[in-house]
C-alpha cells in the first residue's frame, strides 16, 4: 500500500532521535565546530548509549546493535532496516552532522567488509567495537590526484610472500586519524584499471601507516577529516579483503568499493535533508518571531513563498531517500533511485541552507544563529560520496539503452 | 509504514489505463487536438473500462476509488494525452462539486446520471471562475424568487460550459458579499437562462471545451441548490480533489515529456554519436528523470495524506508538480531541438499543455502560500479567500 | 566611456521603431498568428518603408538603406551599425517576431552573399531587392538528420563541366518557400568534413529545387519555416558563392557559414529581449490594473518580486547583445560574446514569458493576451541559430586553452 | 552612446588595482583572514596608490573619481580578496555618510583626517542597524543637553566599530518617531560615551572587524550633527553608492572564482583527461563566464546611471550581482570538488564572502521589491522604509 505515516516504532525511534538531538547533540554543536573537534568525553557518553551504535551499523551478530526495531523481519522475510536507519540519522544531522559523522563505529569502512570480508574478517574487525572507548572504522578510496575517478586510483600493492606492500597517499577519510582500521583500496596494475584494484583492512599502527594533515574545512569542522600515507606499508595476507580468490573474476574489487555508495548514498541524501530541514526550521522561526508587526512588508510575503518553496524541496528530497531505502530494504538493485537521492537532496539542500541565512540577513551571518554553520556543512554533501556529476553520470548509464562514453 | 507498493487491483487498473492511453490516447493526440473534442466513442470505451466515476462513492454510483488510485490513472491517463485527461473527466467535475457540495438525495439524483452505463457520453460543467471577481466571493447573483432562485451573471473558464448535461453554478446571495454570501445551485440541461458563451481559444489542452456560462434570469428550483453545513468546507475539498487529480495528471505528462525525449535524443545522432551520449544532454536526462520521480512521490504521499484528512501535503505537491513538469517539457523541447518546436511530434504541445494544466487549478503562488500560511501558524492577509478563488488572486 | 545612453539618432531610430511596431504591427500580430500568415499588402506596404529595409541588411552600396544613421563613421573610420541595428531590432520584436522574421530582403541569406560572394554576385543577388514588390533571400544550412551538427550535412555537389548538380533536402528555412534565392550549403565529399562544403546561390524555379512541406510550429506561426528539397539541381559555376578559388584554402566554406552566425546571433538574442520585454510590461500592466484593490494579498507580493526579477534579466540580456554588437563595431572578434548573448537571452526570455502567462493567471491562457503567443514564440530562440547546447560549446572552445573533445 | 570602453586613465587605475591585489591581496588572503585584520603597511601602500579616497571630491582631500571608476576599483580589489577590498575602504564608509549628510564645512573638517597623507590607518565607521529596529528609525536616541546632544543606544554590525577614529551614528531625536525625527551625529575619537562591543564571527570577510558599538550618555556637540537639508535622500544616496561598490566587489569575487575553476579544471584530470573537457563541466564554466559578464555590464550601467541620478538600475544590479556571485562561487566549489571544500585553496571562502557581502547591503528581496514599486508606480506598502534599513525589513 502506498503509505507515508511512520509505524508506531518508527516515530519512536524518530522522537527518541529528536529529542537526543534537540538536548544532547544541539547544544555542543556550535562550540564542537568552533574548537574543530568534538569532546572526548561526550564522544564516551554518546557511545555508552547503545542504541546510538546502530548508526555506525555494526551487524547484530557481531555484537552491534544491528538496526533495532527496523531489524526484524516481516512475513515476506524484509525488513526495514533502511528507512529505521533513514529516519534516524535525518534527526541526528538536523542536530549536527558532523557529530554524527564522528560516532565510533566500523563508518564507510563497515559495508565493504560485511559484503566482501570473509567470516574471519567480519569477525576480527568487527570485534573491536565491542571493547570498551572509542573505536572507529573508516574508508580510504579517494587520492589527491584522483577524487571521483575512483578507477584512476594510483595507490599500489604488490605481493611480497604472505604480505602485501602498500604505497600512496589517501585523503579526505573520515575519521581516518583515529580509525582503528581503514579499508584501503589499492591497485596491483594501474593499466588493469578495475580488474587491477584490491582492498585491504589496513590497521593502526602499522608500521609505514601515517597520519598526513588533517583537513582544514569550510564545513563540518568538528568531523576529522584526514590524509593518510602509506610508505612500504606490509600488511599480511589475512587483511586483503575477501580473500586472493575474491578479486579472480577481475572488477570484483572495484565493485565492493561501489556497493558501499550504493548503501550509503540515499544515507548522505538524508543527512543533507536533515541539515537542511534544521535550516528551513530556523528560518521560519525567525520570520514567526520577528515580522509579526512587519506583516503589510512586501518582503514578508516574499520570505513566506521562499520558507513554502524550501519546506516542499526537503520533503521531495526526503521522499527520494525514502524510496532509494524502500528499495534496498525490499531487496531491489537502486543504484539509480540512490544517486538521484543524493544528487537531489545536495542540491536542494545547499539552496535552502542559503535561504535560510538570506532570509535572516546580516543575523545569518553570526554564528549564534546557526544558519551560517548550516551553510558551511551543507556543501560538501554535493561532493563527497561521489560529486553531482558522478551521481549524473550514474543516473545516465542506466536510463539510457547503451552506455555513453564519456 | 513507509511504502512504494501498489496494491494489487491498482497494479491492475494501471495497467488498464497504460494501454488504453497508448492505444486510444497518444496516437490521435493531434487528431483531437484538430477537433477540440473526443469522439463518443472514445468516451463510451473509457467508461466501460469502468473508469467513470471511478472516485465517487458505490452508493452514488461510482467505484468509490482511493485517492492513490485516482492519481495513478489521471498520471497514466496524462501521460497519453493531457487534454484527454481532462476531457474524459469532464463528467467528474461537476460530480466532484456535487460530491462535496450536495446533501445524500441531490448526490443519487443528479450523480446517477453519469453512472447510467448509457450516460457515458453526459458531462458537467463547473462554473466558478470569474472574469476580474472580487476578492471573496462572486459577482454572478441568485435572487430569490418564490420557492427557487434567479441566477444572473456570467462565468469563465468552464470546460463542457454551455453544453454540459448539468452545471454546477457558484453565485453570491443577493444582498451578501463574501464567502458567507456565496453559494451553489445545479442548473439541468435545458434550463433556457443558461447559454453558453464563445469558446475560449487557450495556449494547451486544445482538446477540452472551454467557454463562457451566461445566465440570464436563470431559473433554479430550490431543491437544486448545494447547501452543505459547512460550505466553506465543502469548496475547499472540491478544490483538494482538483488539485490532486491535476498535479497526478502534471506527472504524467512529464513523464511523457522525459520519456520521448530519452527515445529521440538516443535515435538522434549528431557527431557520429547519438545525442544522448553527449554528457551535457545525459546529465540533462538524468536531472528530467528525477524532477519525474520526485514529483510523483510528492503526489502519491499527498493522495495517500488527503486521504487521512491532511491538506498541507497536497498544497505542496500542487507546487511542486507544476514545477517539475514545467521543466521535464521544456528540457524536452530544448533536446528535441527544431523537432522539439514543430508538430510533428506531441513534445511542443506538452510545453503548451503543462503551463494550461498548471493554470487550471490555483496557481502554485497560491499553494505555496496557503503552506506558508500554515507553517507560520496564521493566515496570511488576504490568503484564505485567495486560496478559494483559483483564477483570481 | 562606459556609457548606456542612446544617442539622440539611436533614441529616434528607437521611438521610430516602437511607435512602428505598436501601431501597426502589432495590431495584426495575433490575427496572422492565427492565420499562420501575414496579409501580402501588409508586407507590401511596409517594403515600401525604406526604412524597414535596414533590418533586411542590404548594403547601402547595392541599393539598401544599409544602417541608416548607423552607418556613418566617426574619426577612427568606425561605425555603429550593429548597435543601430539592434536597437531598431528590439522595438520590432516587441512588436511582433513573425513579422520582423518576414521583412522582405536577404535575411540570413545576406551576411554569406555579403561576405563571401564576389562583387558580381552580390551586385546580382543584391539587385533583386530593388525590384518592385516583396523580395526575400534566405539560408538553407539544416538538414532533417543533423541540426547542430552543421559539419554533417549530407546535401551533394558534384561537379559537371561549368554546373554543379545540388542533391539533398535543407528544412527549417525561413522565408524559404517565398525566397527569390537561397543560399546553400553543399558537400563534395561528406568524409572530407568542412574542408568539403561548398556554398551555392540557388535560384527560385530552377528546376529540381522545389518546396517541401511548410512546418507547423508552436509558435512564430505567422513566419514560413519551409523544407527545400534539391532533386539533381543544376546550378551553373557562377553561383559558387565566392568561386572555384574560395574554396581552394579548406574550411572557409564552412567557416562563411560560421561568420552569419556570428553576426546573426546578437540580433537573434536582441529579438528574445524585445519579446521577453514585451511579456513583461504586459504582465505588469496586467498587475498594475488589476491589483490595486488587493494590495494586501501576498501573492502581489510575490509577483512583484517576480516582476522585478525578469525586468533586471530583461536587462541584463541586453547588455550582453549591445557587448557582442558594440565590439562588432569596434572591430573586434566576438564569437564568444555573441553566444554569450544568444544563449543568454533565449534563456532568459523563456522565463520571463512563462512567468508572464503565469501572472495572468488563466487569463494568461488566452490568445487575447498576447502572453501565450509569446509564450510560444519564445522557446524556439534557444534552439534555431544553434541550440544553447551549440552555445555553450562555442564559449567553452574559447575559454579553454585546448579545445576539448566532446 | 552606448559604449563599454574605458577611458585612458580608467585603464591605467584598473592596472594598478588590478597588480595590486595580484601581489598584496590574493597571496596574504589566509593571513589576513586569521589575522582578522589588515596591517598597517597594506593600508599605507594602498594609500599610497592614490587609492584613499579616491571618489571623494577634490575639495574634500578626495580624487574626485566617477562612479564607474570607482566600482572598476572595486571589482579588482574583491577579485583579489573580497575581506581586504572592504577593510581597506573603512575610511570611506564614515567619510561617506559625511559627503552625503554633512554640510561643506563638516566634510572639509571630518574627511581631511582621512585625506592628511599621515591619516593611511585611520578608518571611519558607520553605527546605522541594530538588532530588531523599529520598522522606520531607530531605537537609539538622541536627546538635547545644552547646546549639544547625549546619545543612548546599541548599534550592531558595525564595520571598525568601536576602533575607527571616528563613528557616524544615527539615532532618533528624543520624542520623535520614525523617519521625520531620524539624525545623525559624528562621533570623534576618545569620546568616552562610545564604546565598541565584542567582535561579531560571522560567515565570512573574516579580515573586516565588525562589532557592536555602544553608546552610554554619549556626548556630542550641535557641530557634528549631520543635517542636510533632505535627510531621507541623503540616506539613500549613501546607501546608493554602498550599494554600488557592493555590487562591484560581488563581480570580483565571481571573476575571481571562474578564473580560479577554470584553471583548476584544466590542470585536474580524471578519467584521463582535463576535468574542464567534460562536456558537463565546460558547460558549467561557461554559463559561470557568461554570469560574470552580464553582472559586469549590470554594474557598469548601475554606475554610469547613478552618476546621472538614475537608481533602478543600481537596484537591479545589486540584486543581480548578488545572485550572479553566488552561483559562480557555489558551481566553483563544485567544480573543484573536494579542493573546493578546504582552506588549500581560497575557493570555500569566496562561497563564504559571497553571502556575506550580500548581507553587507540591502537584501536582494528588498532591492526588487524597490524597482517593483517603481514600475508598477506606486509604492508597496512598508517600503520605503524598508528600502532603508538594510538588515531589518
Amino acid at each position: 500500500m502506498i503509505d507515508f505515516q511512520l509505524t508506531s516504532t518508527q516515530a519512536q525511534v524518530k522522537e527518541f532521535a529528536h529529542q537526543f538531538s534537540k538536548t544532547v547533540v544541539r547544544p555542543i554543536s556550535l562550540e564542537a565546530d568552533r574548537n574543530h573537534r568534538i569532546p572526548d568525553e561526550f564522544m564516551l557518553r554518546l557511545s555508552q548509549m547503545r542504541q546510538m551504535m546502530t548508526v555506525g551499523e555494526v551487524p547484530a551478530e557481531y555484537g552491534g546493535e544491528g538496526g533495532g526495531a527496523g531489524e526484524s523481519k516481516d512475513k515476506k522475510g524484509k525488513t526495514q532496516k533502511n528507512r529505521f536507519a533513514l529516519i534516524g540519522a535525518e534527526e541526528l544531522a538536523w542536530g549536527d552532522a558532523s557529530v554524527l559523522l564522528s560516532l565510533p563505529g566500523p563508518g564507510l569502512g563497515g559495508p565493504p567488509v560485511q559484503f566482501t570480508g570473509t567470516p574471519e574478517q567480519r569477525q576480527r574487525f568487527f570485534s573491536v567495537f565491542k571493547e570498551p572507548g572509542l573505536h572507529y572504522g573508516a574508508y580510504g578510496l579517494t587520492e589527491p590526484g584522483a577524487g571521483s575517478d575512483v578507477a584512476g586510483i594510483r595507490t599500489s600493492c604488490r605481493k611480497d610472500g604472505k604480505h602485501w606492500i602498500l604505497n600512496g597517499r589517501k585523503c579526505f577519510i573520515t575519521n581516518g586519524g583515529r580509525a582503528d582500521w581503514v579499508v584501503i583500496f589499492a591497485t596491483v596494475d594501474p593499466s588493469q584499471g578495475r580488474a587491477g584494484h584490491r582492498a585491504f583492512v589496513v590497521e593502526k599502527g602499522t608500521p609505514g601507516f601515517s597520519l598526513g594533515k588533517i583537513e582544514e574545512k569550510m564545513g563540518l569542522r568538528a568531523s576529522e577529516t584526514a590524509e593518510l600515507v602509506l610508505e612500504d606499508v606490509r600488511i599480511p595476507d589475512e587483511n586483503l579483503l575477501g580473500g586472493e580468490a575474491h578479486y579472480a573474476r577481475g572488477k570484483e574489487g572495484f565493485m565492493a568499493a561501489m556497493k558501499t555508495f550504493d548503501s550509503s548514498r540515499p544515507m548522505v541524501g538524508v543527512l543533507a535533508v536533515g541539515i537542511a530541514r534544521a535550516a528551513y526550521e530556523h528560518a521560519r522561526d525567525f520570520v514567526r518571531e520577528h515580522y509579526q508587526l512587519a506583516r503589510a512588508i512586501p518582503r514578508y510575503a516574499v520570505l513566506a513563498q521562499t520558507l513554502a518553496e524550501d519546506k516542499r524541496l526537503v520533503d521531495a528530497a526526503r521522499l527520494m531517500c525514502w524510496r532509494a531505502a524502500w528499495m534496498a530494504d525490499e531487496g531491489v538493485p537502486n543504484a539509480k533511485e540512490a544517486s538521484m537521492a543524493k544528487a537531489y537532496a545536495a542540491k536542494m539542500a545547499m539552496k535552502v541552507c542559503a535561504d535560510a541565512v538570506q532570509i535572516l540577513g546580516a543575523h545569518g551571518l553570526e554564528q549564534q544563529q546557526f544558519v551560517e554553520k548550516w551553510y558551511r556543512d551543507i556543501k560538501v554533501f554535493d561532493i563527497f560520496e561521489g560529486t553531482g556529476q558522478i551521481q549524473r553520470i550514474v543516473i545516465s548509464k542506466r536510463i539510457l539503452r547503451e552506455s555513453p562514453n564519456f | 509504514m513507509i511504502s512504494f507498493a501498489l496494491e494489487e487491483d491498482q497494479q491492475m487498473i494501471q495497467e488498464t489505463v497504460r494501454k488504453f492511453a497508448a492505444e486510444a490516447l497518444r496516437p490521435k493526440l493531434r487528431e483531437h487536438e484538430k477537433a477540440g473534442a473526443l469522439p463518443g466513442a472514445l468516451r463510451q470505451k473509457f467508461h466501460e473500462l469502468g473508469l467513470g466515476l471511478l472516485d465517487a462513492p458505490e452508493a452514488a454510483g461510482g467505484q468509490g476509488a482511493s485517492l492513490t488510485t485516482l492519481a495513478l490513472v489521471q498520471e497514466e491517463l496524462a501521460f497519453g494525452d493531457p487534454g484527454a485527461a481532462v476531457a474524459l473527466w469532464a463528467p467528474h467535475l461537476a460530480a466532484q462539486a456535487i460530491l462535496c457540495l450536495g446533501d445524500e438525495a441531490q448526490q443519487q439524483r443528479f450523480l446517477g446520471r453519469f453512472a447510467d452505463p448509457k450516460g457515458f457520453t453526459r458531462t458537467g460543467a463547473v462554473g466558478y471562475c470569474e472574469r476580474a471577481a472580487p476578492l471573496a466571493g462572486f459577482h454572478t447573483t441568485a435572487k430569490r424568487q418564490g420557492a427557487g432562485w434567479v441566477l444572473n451573471g456570467k462565468k469563465a473558464f468552464v470546460v463542457e460550459g454551455g453544453s454540459a448535461d448539468l452545471h454546477v453554478i457558484f453565485a453570491q446571495l443577493d444582498g451578501t458579499s463574501g464567502w458567507d454570501g456565496a453559494a451553489a445551485f445545479v442548473v439541468e440541461a435545458g434550463n433556457s437562462g443558461l447559454k453558453g458563451g464563445e469558446r475560449q481559444r487557450l495556449l494547451g489542452l486544445e482538446t477540452v471545451k472551454v467557454a463562457e456560462v451566461i445566465l440570464e434570469n436563470c431559473q433554479i428550483p430550490d431543491g437544486n441548490r448545494l447547501n452543505p453545513t459547512d460550505f466553506r468546507a465543502g469548496v475547499l475539498e472540491m478544490f483538494a480533489r482538483g488539485g490532486l487529480i491535476n498535479a497526478a495528471r502534471q506527472v504524467g505528462l512529464a513523464r511523457a515529456a522525459y520519456e520521448f525525449a530519452l527515445d529521440y535524443t538516443q535515435e538522434r545522432k549528431a557527431f557520429g554519436k547519438p545525442v544522448a551520449h553527449f554528457q551535457a544532454i545525459a546529465f540533462t536526462l538524468a536531472e528530467m528523470a528525477t524532477d519525474v520521480e520526485a514529483a510523483r512521490w510528492m503526489v502519491w504521499r499527498a493522495a495517500s495524506e488527503l486521504e487521512r484528512g491532511e491538506g498541507t501535503p497536497l498544497a505542496e505537491a500542487v507546487a511542486h508538480a507544476n514545477e517539475a513538469a514545467w521543466r521535464v517539457a521544456d528540457n524536452a523541447v530544448q533536446l528535441l531541438g527544431g523537432a522539439g518546436y514543430v508538430q510533428d511530434y506531441p513534445v511542443e504541445k506538452w510545453l503548451r499543455d503543462t503551463k494550461a494544466l498548471a493554470l487550471f487549478g490555483p496557481p502554485s503562488e497560491a499553494a505555496d502560500l496557503a503552506v506558508a500560511a500554515r507553517e507560520l501558524g496564521e493566515p496570511l492577509s488576504g490568503l484564505p479567500s485567495s486560496t478559494l478563488q483559483p483564477f483570481f488572486t
